[in-house]
């Protein structure tokens, strides 16, 4: 698989490492919202076909990628660096007041 | 008279084998069940086989969308092994050990399971304790166990370096000698077979393309070969769950479809008697008694429904094998092939009612479904025919992630790719 | 002052290892800088940081991903978003930049002890360097002056085109050894010379 | 002469020999043949046994298809077992023996399994060695003791063990091009490719480019097809864009036009180069690739097709007009295709007498009829060859009259005289590598074979790949998918041929007939299969084997479904088609591993590696690292050894490089509001000048890592982890920071590397450093606890923070790693005095036991920092990672386990990984409460100590306990206490 990282351009796979699915939503740091924070940390949307996922280029410039990939024909849609994809803990608010 | 013997098998040659019977029917699907099972892989058979067997439910169907046994059954590396550190785990593991020492005449088929052991390499001191202390673990269950020491190693694996040149020593290893390898095609054949004549009916190239709805409940499934209604849906589709999981709603799982690729070498005079894993990676090999060497490494760590592996884990699993077996550099892979890892938050299954009623759920085995499957068909038959978990799947609930009642082998939490 | 310790030192056995035909195909040299130094620039003060490293190294770096320039003395180059690693042969760069670089542009790190830098040139260098890294070294990908930063499995590494034939690898110091063991191993093929 | 060399022609070099021996027997033959032809030359025809009947078997192919020459060449100690002879060049000193047999190849005891036949068809394992249900050899016994022997039977070349001297080499490649295959469509595309000035590349498996072009004896642009070839590759080899790369056979497609390539660099030569790779592992990422990779002649099922001397017609052609070999003398050809005519006639050419075309089609084409009368043959057609004759070769065919439609023989068998049978049974475009890419192949009525798909993703394909069988074709469509569709081809003489064979696969006719030849299945097996409801193609595969030889069924495929197709009444795309996947053909492991054979991982060395070995320092493995374990003197036990290390160190002082923590550069203005954020206590607080010991939680809760952190200025801090988790740590905070929160600036850069670490501990470790530290005061005041000053020893800058692992008063000096053995040396010497001495890792752990400090042999992944007694260490003024998770019911159980200590009753040694039971129970152990995580003798204390965790925890405190450790035969009776060993008031630290 080649990665074209936006800033270190096309790369073997094997610069990169797997991190986290990309739409999942880190609660606030002051959320006291458990069910949130369980579904962050546990629940995935593990798509079959296009998969919305954050790679590190680990071994080349070392940032994060958020890259929309099928996971039935490895094709890659989309790579764009990942703290330009908004800022996933500010999508949500806590729920439930401190 | 058993069905498969040296008799019938001198018989039969003698009639120009034209009298032996197909090994399971290929039934229709019938309007309706008492329990569906989706997935005719191991642990979708192995359920109805003991369904039948043990509970006495034989108004029982298998679908399976492809091929049966098309899945991990017929795609892994064939090691069967009880060595888990923690007591859920190997205790479960361990009754599934108990089923496969019998589980050829259990089924009047030679599943060829052999225990020839598994032996875990050492190569620092602390990882030693570290091994130890898992086999001590299981001593303390009643499980086999043993220290080994580097003399012993090289008696048994005369192949291997041993030497303290290496790059990472071999310093010792911990076996379990019950542990061993069996022939992964047959156990699906032979609990095909076994169900089969109990009454089952194993429905191949039947793809579940929905579920039928009474409000929560799950009353049946719509396939690409009509609607089958259903008391009770039992889903073990281990690789695929997120796919099906989201046909009955349910969009999110603690689970992972990761891809593990396996290797199988040319054929070679035997070299290697048991199953090895090297410390220092992540790589296992044993040889089949056709002679190739079987053999595989880590994930290749990202989300994956393709069944096709990269290159550089291939690349990373056969530096691992030569360090190893320095003298087997020329030797040839001759075959590669990836497998779906429904891999779950903490390394270890699920297998439990619901989460909707009338359903029924099998999944999350990782690396270690083939091994597990007498043990997963025998305790999801029960917990499908009594509604409840038998106490050796109890720990192994969907909720127990949100409750941080985690089951973590290998101790790397929520990141599937390291388990 | 105190010299630094080559971590090379075991193993650096200068000479020719050349082919029977006593042909060399690469060069192989620790260039033992005085200075490495990292600078990161803080979103949008990429432009403030480019200047600074023309003040303090005189070294007009062009724009880009991994654009760079490499002189006698000294070389810098993007290796990564607002990331550049900036080499001077003398001592002494790090403390230059701390007092050029505001700490509301960016931030200075200093690695002169932390990587190693081997020089690899030669007709062979990119045939040998192919053998490490999954990276097209050839001039159109690869332009004069331009850096990158890659992997060979666990030995990260930064690299320069120096020349046409002529790169710069900077690697960890702890793995150095290994990895100029590996490149020697790895020049056998084409004949080397160790400077 | 060889026997069976023709007077002339061939493209060996004629005017050299080359020596090599067969199992003993030493044969010439010229550079350019293979093993294959140079002793199909000097008149040999048994080559090998099979797997299953040790059937004698000769050579079917003349190249990477073929499943039954295969042979084990030495290379001093090391084997290469099962290499085809095809495949193999021959050079002087080459050394061949022959496998599978035992005595001899010619006598092979190992024959008699053909008596078995019917019994061990397919599956027979599944049905039989099951042994009795009860008594001793219930259970897997009686299986393992049947399987002793069918492990020795399987197999079929000997492995070697003595290390491979060869090395092997990893290459990267990129192109804009590649072309798979150097027959004429490959020729034209790569040529296409280069003059529009792409960046081309051109692998070929075999040593000679041109494929078919070097036997086809057809004429392109008014030459010889081989000479046409030879011209095209030389203009190729002089263009600068273009690297062509012979012996190099392309075995796997992966994702993203990622290619893997094997290069046979040194195999075929008698005496390498120095420094010259076996074989070259190549990964090519190409923009597009060119398929041009032919098909494969097909043989046809019938009894006793196996026997040697039976061959594929477009073989034995290649065989006399590529190396000049007469594979027969009086040769008989049986067909179901045009094709085998040109075979024939290419023989008869040679100098071969054929003595009978037998073709399975009642009608033949005029252009065919003119053909076969030029061969001289008797034209049989509407017949089949219905058995072969001979013993360990082939002396004649049995005939009858077919009747193709019907698929049924009939009337009288003839004999015919023959040494060689050629068979065509049609072809088989070489489609694996598109399928590994994900295309799905399509079945051709016509050609009665599986197509690749018109469009494609990635590649493209040309000439024989496709179903183009002729030359005109093949070059129309190589220039096309060069990229010059308009572009003109050269004007070319061939046969006028229809490829498209009858829909014939098997002549049933009682006998074994083979599909799959190196795993003897037979048509019979693949219809007991079908009985037995085995019928997908991958059900059959699994239970006959078929296909799963190392030809990996480049042969067998196709028949084998055929046959299962007419047993089902189903066409054959019903029964399916095997997904290809890698390799092609089989790979050496060596190549795959390349540079990592011999050293699997790059060795980690701290600036003081050497000194620590030229002081008598044993090491061990810490991840890549080597650290030293113990400074042992002669004589000493490795108990010894860490012993009067870690009591010299409480009494005087000890000094151990601690190199190896992980050290990031946390810097920026949010850099102490982020570092609030990920450890679980407050670092905000710090101030400048100060360090503080840290901890970190995951997301789920569990602790992660522990370590002190040095805040060096406002916004720069140092933090340091433990060895094993630099990794982890610094990803786990890069992706905060990345991913989370890119608001914050923070920058992290690992400077591990940047700094040398020695931790010198001890009561006299203040008086060692102010004998030796310039420019700064080290008395307390200067420098308190967790304190942090900047000086010089022996001219190098430092930077020391008192902080202590050891419990001791105990300082961490910091300097540039260039400088780190002679700051070493300096403290060295300065301590001479005070009886310092260098320490391992041994006596840190001893240390680190006695104080009750936790490692990773604690934070095993599992625990929460209440489970080690580290609550203190939560803030209550803050949220931090791991915050919201760490209270979830499952993680605050009063069954978890937690940290104590233990002591040793009965003066005996400890040991990780050891059992703690409340009831010892040495024959049947049970009831473990926890387990030991470290052990030491404690010099302080004069006792065998160690940490564990156990259920209950504290409250067991003063409880008498048992070790239970089956796997080492330890048991005995021990006291729970606190894990506070040593000074639990820290007064020695902090003196």
């Amino acid at each position: 698989m080649i990665i074209t990282c936006p800033y270190c351009g096309p790369r073997d796979s094997s610069e990169f490492v797997y991190r986290e699915e990309g739409g999942r939503i880190r609660p606030d740091q002051a959320s006291t919202d458990q069910a949130a924070w369980n579904a962050y940390v546990y629940d995935r949307v593990n798509t079959a076909g296009e998969h919305d996922e954050i790679w590190q280029h680990s071994g080349g410039c070392r940032a994060h990628l958020r890259i929309v990939r099928n996971t039935v024909t490895h094709r890659i849609v989309s790579v764009a660096f990942a703290r330009d994809h908004g800022r996933p803990h500010e999508r949500r608010k806590a729920e439930t007041p401190a | 008279m058993r069905e498969y013997s040296a008799y019938t098998l001198l018989k039969n040659a003698l009639a120009g084998n034209r009298d032996w019977k197909p090994a399971w029917r290929k039934p229709d699907p019938k309007a309706s069940y008492d329990v569906v099972i989706i997935g005719g892989g191991g642990h979708g058979l192995s359920t109805a086989y003991y369904l039948a067997k043990e509970h006495g439910i034989t108004n029982v169907a298998v679908l399976e969308k492809g091929y049966l046994g098309s899945g991990n059954v017929g795609r892994n590396t064939t090691a069967v092994r009880s060595n888990y550190l923690l007591p859920e785990n190997h205790r479960f593991y361990e009754h599934s050990m108990d089923l496969w020492e019998n589980l050829s005449h259990d089924l009047n088929y030679n599943v060829m399971f052999s225990q020839r052991g598994c032996l875990n390499l050492a190569h620092t001191p602390g990882q030693l304790d570290e091994y130890v202390r898992r086999g001590n673990a299981l001593r303390h269950s009643g499980i086999d166990s043993e220290l080994m020491t580097v003399e012993q190693i090289k008696r048994l694996v005369p192949a291997l370096d041993v030497s303290a040149s290496a790059r990472f020593p071999v310093i010792g290893g911990v076996m379990q000698w019950s542990a061993g390898t069996a022939r992964h095609d047959a156990v699906a054949w032979g609990y095909a077979r076994g169900a089969d004549r109990r009454g089952v009916d194993v429905i191949e190239n039947c793809e579940v393309t929905g579920f039928l709805r009474d409000g929560d409940r799950v009353t049946g499934v719509t396939t690409t070969r009509g609607e089958i209604r259903a008391k009770k849906v039992a889903i073990a589709v281990a690789g695929s769950t997120g796919r099906v999981m989201k046909l009955v709603g349910i969009d999110e799982m603690p689970i992972e479809s990761q891809v593990l690729q396996a290797f199988v070498s040319e054929s070679l005079k035997p070299i290697l008697d048991t199953v090895l894993t090297f410390g220092m990676g992540h790589f296992y090999v044993g040889q089949s008694d056709k002679g190739g060497l079987i053999y595989g490494g880590a994930l290749d760590g990202y989300n994956s429904y393709a069944q096709r592996g990269s290159l550089p884990l291939v690349e990373e699993v056969h530096s691992e094998m030569l360090a190893l077996f320095p003298g087997l550099a020329s030797v040839r892979v001759l075959r590669s092939w990836g497998g779906l890892c429904d891999m779950s938050m903490d390394g270890s299954p699920i297998i439990t009612t619901g989460p909707l009623p009338g359903m029924y759920l099998n999944c999350g085995w990782c690396y270690g479904g083939f091994k597990a499957t007498p043990a997963s068909g025998w305790c999801f038959a029960w917990t499908i025919a009594k509604d409840e978990p038998h106490p050796l799947n109890a720990p192994f609930t969907l909720d127990r992630f949100h409750r941080g009642a985690i089951i973590d082998d290998k101790g790397q939490g929520a990141t599937p790719n390291l388990h | 002052m105190v010299d630094q310790l080559s971590p090379l030192a075991p193993v650096l056995r200068p000479g020719r290892h050349a082919l029977a035909d006593h042909s060399v195909g690469v060069t192989l040299t620790e260039t033992q800088p005085g200075s490495i130094v990292q600078l990161a620039a803080w979103r949008g003060e990429e432009g403030a940081l480019i200047a600074a490293i023309r003040e303090v190294a005189g070294l007009a770096l062009p724009d880009g991903a991994g654009g760079g320039v490499s002189t006698e003395a000294k070389a810098g180059f993007g290796f990564a978003p607002g990331k550049f690693l900036v080499v001077d042969q003398d001592e002494g760069l790090a403390a230059a930049f701390a007092k050029a670089v505001a700490p509301e542009t960016g931030t200075v790190t200093d690695l002169s002890h932390g990587r190693t830098a081997i020089r690899i040139a030669g007709p062979k260098a990119e045939w040998v360097l192919a053998k490490f890294f999954a990276t097209d070294f050839s001039l159109p990908a690869f332009p004069l002056g331009s850096g990158i930063s890659t992997v060979h499995h666990d030995i990260f590494a930064q690299i320069q085109r120096s020349g046409a034939d002529e790169f710069d690898v900077y690697v960890f110091r702890s793995f150095a050894r290994s990895f100029w063991k590996s490149l020697c191993h790895a020049s056998e093929e084409v004949g080397y010379e160790v400077l | 002469m060889s026997p069976r060399r023709a007077t002339s022609g061939g493209l060996i070099d004629r005017s050299r020999s080359v020596r090599f021996t067969f199992d003993g027997q030493d044969f010439t033959g010229h550079p350019g043949d293979t093993l294959a032809s140079a002793l199909l030359a000097n008149g040999v025809s048994l080559f090998g046994r099979s797997f299953k009947y040790h059937r004698p078997r000769g050579v079917l192919a003349a190249g990477v298809d073929e499943p039954n020459a295969l042979v084990t060449v030495l290379r001093g100690e090391a084997r290469e077992p099962n290499i085809q002879a095809t495949m193999l060049e021959i050079r002087d000193g080459l050394k061949v023996v022959s496998q599978n047999r035992f005595p001899t190849l010619g006598f092979d005891v190992g024959a008699a399994n053909q008596l078995g036949g019917k019994l061990i068809g397919a599956g027979f394992y599944y049905k039989t060695f099951m042994g009795p249900v009860i008594g001793p050899l219930k259970g897997t016994r009686f299986w393992m003791f049947c399987e002793h022997f069918i492990r020795r039977a399987a197999g079929l070349g000997h492995a070697g063990t003595a290390p491979d001297p060869s090395r092997y080499e990893r290459m990267n490649a990129f192109c804009d091009v590649l072309v798979v295959g150097s027959g004429p469509a490959g020729l034209m595309a790569a040529k296409a490719a280069a003059e529009s000035g792409a960046r081309v590349m051109l692998a070929e498996q075999d040593a000679r480019l041109g494929g078919s072009a070097n036997w086809s004896g057809e004429t392109i642009d008014a030459q010889p097809a081989n000479d046409w070839a030879a011209g095209m590759v030389r203009e190729l080899a002089a263009l600068p864009n273009v690297t062509l790369l012979p012996r190099t056979t392309v075995w796997g497609y992966y994702d993203g036009n990622t290619i893997a390539a094997l290069e046979r660099v040194t195999d075929h030569k008698a005496s390498p180069r120095a420094g010259e790779p076996r074989q070259r592992h190549w990964t090519i990422r190409s923009g597009k690739v060119v398929l041009t990779t032919g098909a494969f002649e097909r043989p046809l099922v019938f009894p006793g097709n196996d026997r040697p001397g039976v061959m594929l017609a477009s073989a034995a052609e290649r065989y006399a007009v590529e190396y000049g070999v007469l594979p027969g003398d009086k040769v008989a050809v049986f067909t179901n295709n045009d094709g085998a005519y040109k075979s024939a006639l290419s023989l008869r050419e040679a100098g071969c007498r054929i003595v009978a075309i037998i073709d399975v089609r009642e009608e033949l084409s005029e252009a065919v009829r003119a053909l076969a009368v030029r061969t001289g043959a008797e034209i049989l057609s509407g017949r089949a060859v219905t058995g072969t004759e001979g013993g360990k070769s082939l002396s004649g065919i049995k005939m009858q009259a077919f009747n193709a439609k019907a698929g049924a023989v009939s009337g009288d068998p003839r004999t015919i005289e023959a040494d060689c049978l050629l068979m065509s049974g049609g072809w088989s475009p070489v489609i694996n590598l598109a399928s590994q890419a994900g295309a799905k192949a399509e079945w051709s009525e016509r050609l009665q074979a599986f197509l690749p798909p018109k469009e494609a993703d990635g590649w493209v394909g040309a000439g024989g790949f496709n179903g183009a069988f002729s030359l005109e074709a093949a070059l129309a469509e190589g220039l096309a998918a060069g990229g010059e569709p308009d572009g003109d081809t050269p004007a070319v003489i061939s046969y006028e041929l229809d490829m498209a064979p009858a829909p014939v696969f098997e002549i049933a006719a009682g006998g074994k007939a083979f599909v799959d030849f190196q795993h003897d299945v037979t048509a019979d097996d693949v219809r007991l299969a079908h009985r037995e409801g085995f019928q997908s193609v991958e059900h059959l595969k699994r239970y006959t084997t078929l296909g799963m030889a190392t030809d990996q069924g480049k042969t067998s495929n196709v028949p084998g479904l055929a046959i299962m197709a007419n047993a089902l009444g189903k066409q054959i795309p019903e029964v399916g088609t095997t997904r290809f996947r890698p390799p092609f053909a089989p790979v050496t492991i060596g190549a795959l591993a390349a540079e990592r054979y011999g050293e699997i991982r790059p060795e980690r060395l701290t600036p003081m590696h050497d000194w620590h070995i030229a002081n008598g320092a044993t090491t061990y493995s810490a991840g890549l690292w080597h650290r030293p374990m113990i400074y042992g003197l002669p004589g000493e036990t490795v108990e010894q050894a860490y012993v009067r290390e870690a009591q010299t160190t409480r009494e005087a002082a000890g000094i151990a490089d601690v190199s190896t923590l992980g050290k990031i550069m946390v810097q920026g203005p949010d850099a102490a509001g982020f570092l609030d954020r990920v450890y679980t206590n407050m670092f905000s607080t710090l101030p400048v000048g100060k360090a503080r010991y840290g901890l970190m939680l995951r997301e789920d809760g569990l602790v992660l890592d522990d370590g002190t952190t040095w805040r060096l200025g406002e916004q720069d801090f140092l933090m340091t982890t433990t060895t094993a988790n630099a990794g982890k740590v610094m990803q786990h905070l890069e992706y905060l920071l990345d991913a989370v929160w890119p608001e914050l600036k923070v920058q992290l850069t690992s400077v591990t590397d940047q700094w040398a670490g020695a931790s010198i501990a001890g009561p006299v470790s203040r008086e060692i450093l102010a004998a030796c530290v310039t420019g700064t005061k080290v008395d307390n005041e200067t420098l308190p606890f967790m304190g942090i000053v900047y000086g010089e020893i022996s001219g190098a800058p430092v930077m020391i923070c008192r902080l202590s692992f050891s419990g001791e008063l105990a300082y961490e000096v910091y300097s540039g790693a260039g400088h780190g053995t002679h700051v070493w040396e300096a403290l060295i010497a300065a301590g001479k005095p005070f009886g310092l001495v260098p320490y391992g890792l041994e006596a840190l752990g001893t240390m680190r036991i006695e104080k009750g400090h936790v490692t990773g042999a604690e934070i095993d992944g599992r625990v929460t920092a209440r489970d080690l007694h580290l609550d203190w260490m939560l803030s209550k003024k803050k949220p931090f990672v791991g915050s919201m998770m760490m209270d979830r019911e499952g993680l605050t159980a009063p069954d978890r386990l937690q940290l104590v200590g233990i002591m040793s009753l009965d003066n005996r040694p400890l040991n990780g990984g050891a059992h703690i039971v409340e009831e010892l129970d040495r024959d049947n152990p049970h009831g473990s409460i926890g387990h030991m995580t470290a052990a030491c003798y404690s010099p302080v204390l004069g006792r065998h100590i160690g940490l564990a965790l156990v259920k209950g925890g504290k409250s067991l405190h003063g409880q008498r306990a048992f070790i239970s450790d089956p796997l080492r035969k330890r048991f005995g009776p021990v006291e729970i206490v606190s894990h506070h060993f040593y000074d639990p008031e820290g007064r020695r630290m902090h003196g």
